[in-house]
């Protein structure tokens, strides 16, 4: 059997305060490897999730930030980030992190990964979806 | 295709309720279980919400108001009371689910 | 249909564990093929054989076993995750020189490929948290 | 040290979706013994704690809200519950337990133990405060 | 009597923030920690409101902050950034303490 | 001053654990005395030894055992909340005849008069929680 589902992880919680946004990740990492239609969510507080320049060392935690840099190498290329969430928040693109994937097909130019999609538009992301965990 | 969305934390507690509402599709429904049935109380300030979601069913699990004393006198009109069985049903019946947690 | 069900909150401290449980419960009365239940974040320590809650209330931990024994239930542990809040087997007790395991029957620990394997073999999934 | 301490046990949260409220009140039970000044304050949605007619059996969880109703046993007579939080939720003082004591200052007469008091009264009691334990 | 307040979670995910503010009096305290602190993000829709708040000294835990890769220039001013000792010293020197969870 | 802390969440899954861990490490460098730390709700769960967290990250069980025999911390979880739970020592396993008991180092299990006591015999009560 080789259906292709399509998986959307929505992330809605800011890291840190909860584990959430931390072992959400680690699913979309196992996740990559089992050949799906991919793409992740932020919206609400899961914006904070790809804020720049997160250092933890005062709070004693691990910085998985960088993680979400890696995300291209493994193939995860669609990520969503909710216009009015950011906006609500006081933030604007140039707060995140800079995510990229390199294109195989157009000899591996490097490409943004992070589309900046409105509520409306991310309402019929969802709506297309087969599998939503969520976390 | 139409998604079934489920709250399950109260809407004067979370934005849950709200952000559930403002992405939720016209032929998609909700079902509220847990502290999520408080959104459907009459004379509420979450109520009033739902009440202006327009071409989205509105689904409450009835052994959660049971339990915390909301009767169905209490509640809003135009929500449809389930059961476990009827959880179960509204699952199998649209396409997906979404969990906003 | 066949359903699969997460659960990422421990027992007691949310109803996660508890609706999940009345909704697993009505999908398997209905003739639905329930795939897997997979307990993720705090939801491991719905696995432990340790706890002792009062006797006029309900031991989720038990009715889980009880429900996997009578319907061949898959309940898996995220190994992670268990392993971050001290959810172990004897096999992983071993392997990290603790002197014991609390795993309760009925639940297995694994990885969470597992979940995904759910996601893509059921006709939905369907998320318990808080 | 016989010095006596207020004590204000703030009642945040709805029942049964978490386990806060049982376990608060379990607090509350073993605190009585200690011959302190009590409170309890229900504001948000910790006034749904009070609902009458909570039947949990659907649910398979135990109904401990007649419990509250053994409060005055324990000589906790003093519980406050905020009117605006009631009033955003719909409910009335009709939609409550009805909770008592027996004032041995008046030769056992019963009397309501719950006063319904405004946000800015709450603030003032919060505000007396020595021990707040929250839940 | 003044009171240290401590709401360590978002303002745009809880109404613990908004119930703080609400019930906080002037002379008192509020401590953000924790996800408390986007409270203090400049252009945010929380911030707005504690610039309302009259007579509540508003701090915010740097390590929080830098954590969450909030950066200084990016807060409201009159907001007081401290570390854990500072967070000791609120607790010592007020008379009181509530956490709004 | 005296001060007595109340840890509500488990390790991880909250941060109120590790923010009453560095608030608790502050403190003590201040000169101020702690009075008693309570576990409560799934606060309990601080108190396995089972816990084997990725070696890039902290174990606060292990950070909380190493306060505790620095600096004498006591730290108390509470007895009906580590029962609902599955946190036991080996009086509370023998007793409920469990195979075995997983509290760690310089925990030790009481009651919830133990809080209380706490917050009468402390200058400050600070409740960490979700």
């Amino acid at each position: 059997m080789s259906e292709i589902k399509k998986f959307l992880y929505v992330n809605r919680k800011a890291p840190y305060g909860t584990v959430y946004a931390l072992e959400s990740l680690e699913v979309v990492l196992i996740g990559a490897a089992f050949d799906q239609d991919v793409s992740l969510a932020f919206i609400d507080d899961g914006v904070f999730q790809l804020a720049k320049g997160q250092k933890t060392t005062d709070i004693g935690m691990k910085n998985f930030s960088p993680t979400y840099s890696a995300l291209g190498d493994y193939e995860v290329k669609k990520i969503y980030v909710e216009k009015e969430s950011l906006e609500e928040r006081g933030l604007t693109p140039d707060n995140l992190l800079h995510l990229t994937y390199e294109d195989e097909d157009e000899d591996y130019a490097e490409k943004d990964s992070i589309q900046f999609v409105s509520r409306a538009e991310l309402s019929d992301i969802m709506d297309q979806q087969d599998v939503v965990p969520s976390f | 295709m139409a998604m079934l969305h489920t709250v399950n934390k109260s809407p004067f507690e979370r934005n849950s309720f709200d952000s559930c509402l403002s992405h939720a599709k016209a032929g998609s429904s909700i079902l509220l279980f847990e502290d999520g049935i408080y959104a459907v109380v009459k004379g509420s300030s979450a109520s009033g919400k739902i009440q202006k979601a327009s071409g989205v069913s509105i689904y409450a699990l009835g052994p959660d108001l049971k339990a915390r004393g909301i009767g169905e006198d209490q509640i809003i009109g135009g929500v449809t009371v389930v059961d476990y069985g009827g959880f179960v049903d509204l699952v199998t019946r649209h396409d997906s689910v979404q969990s906003w947690l | 249909m066949k359903l699969a069900v997460m659960v990422n909150e421990g027992p007691y401290q949310h109803q996660s564990a508890d609706s999940a449980y009345q909704f697993i419960k009505a999908a398997i009365d209905k003739g639905h093929e329930i795939t897997r239940v997979f307990f993720y974040h705090d939801g491991v320590n719905n696995g432990t054989r340790y706890g002792i809650p009062p006797q006029d209330d309900r031991n989720i931990t038990q009715q889980w076993s009880e429900l996997s024994k009578k319907h061949g239930l898959d309940l898996v542990v995220c190994v992670a995750a268990a392993q971050r809040r001290g959810i172990l087997d004897a096999d992983e007790a071993r392997r990290h020189g603790k002197s014991g395991d609390n795993i309760a029957d009925g639940f297995r620990i694994s990885g969470l490929g597992q979940l995904i394997e759910a996601g893509i073999q059921s006709d939905r999934l369907v998320v318990f948290g808080d």
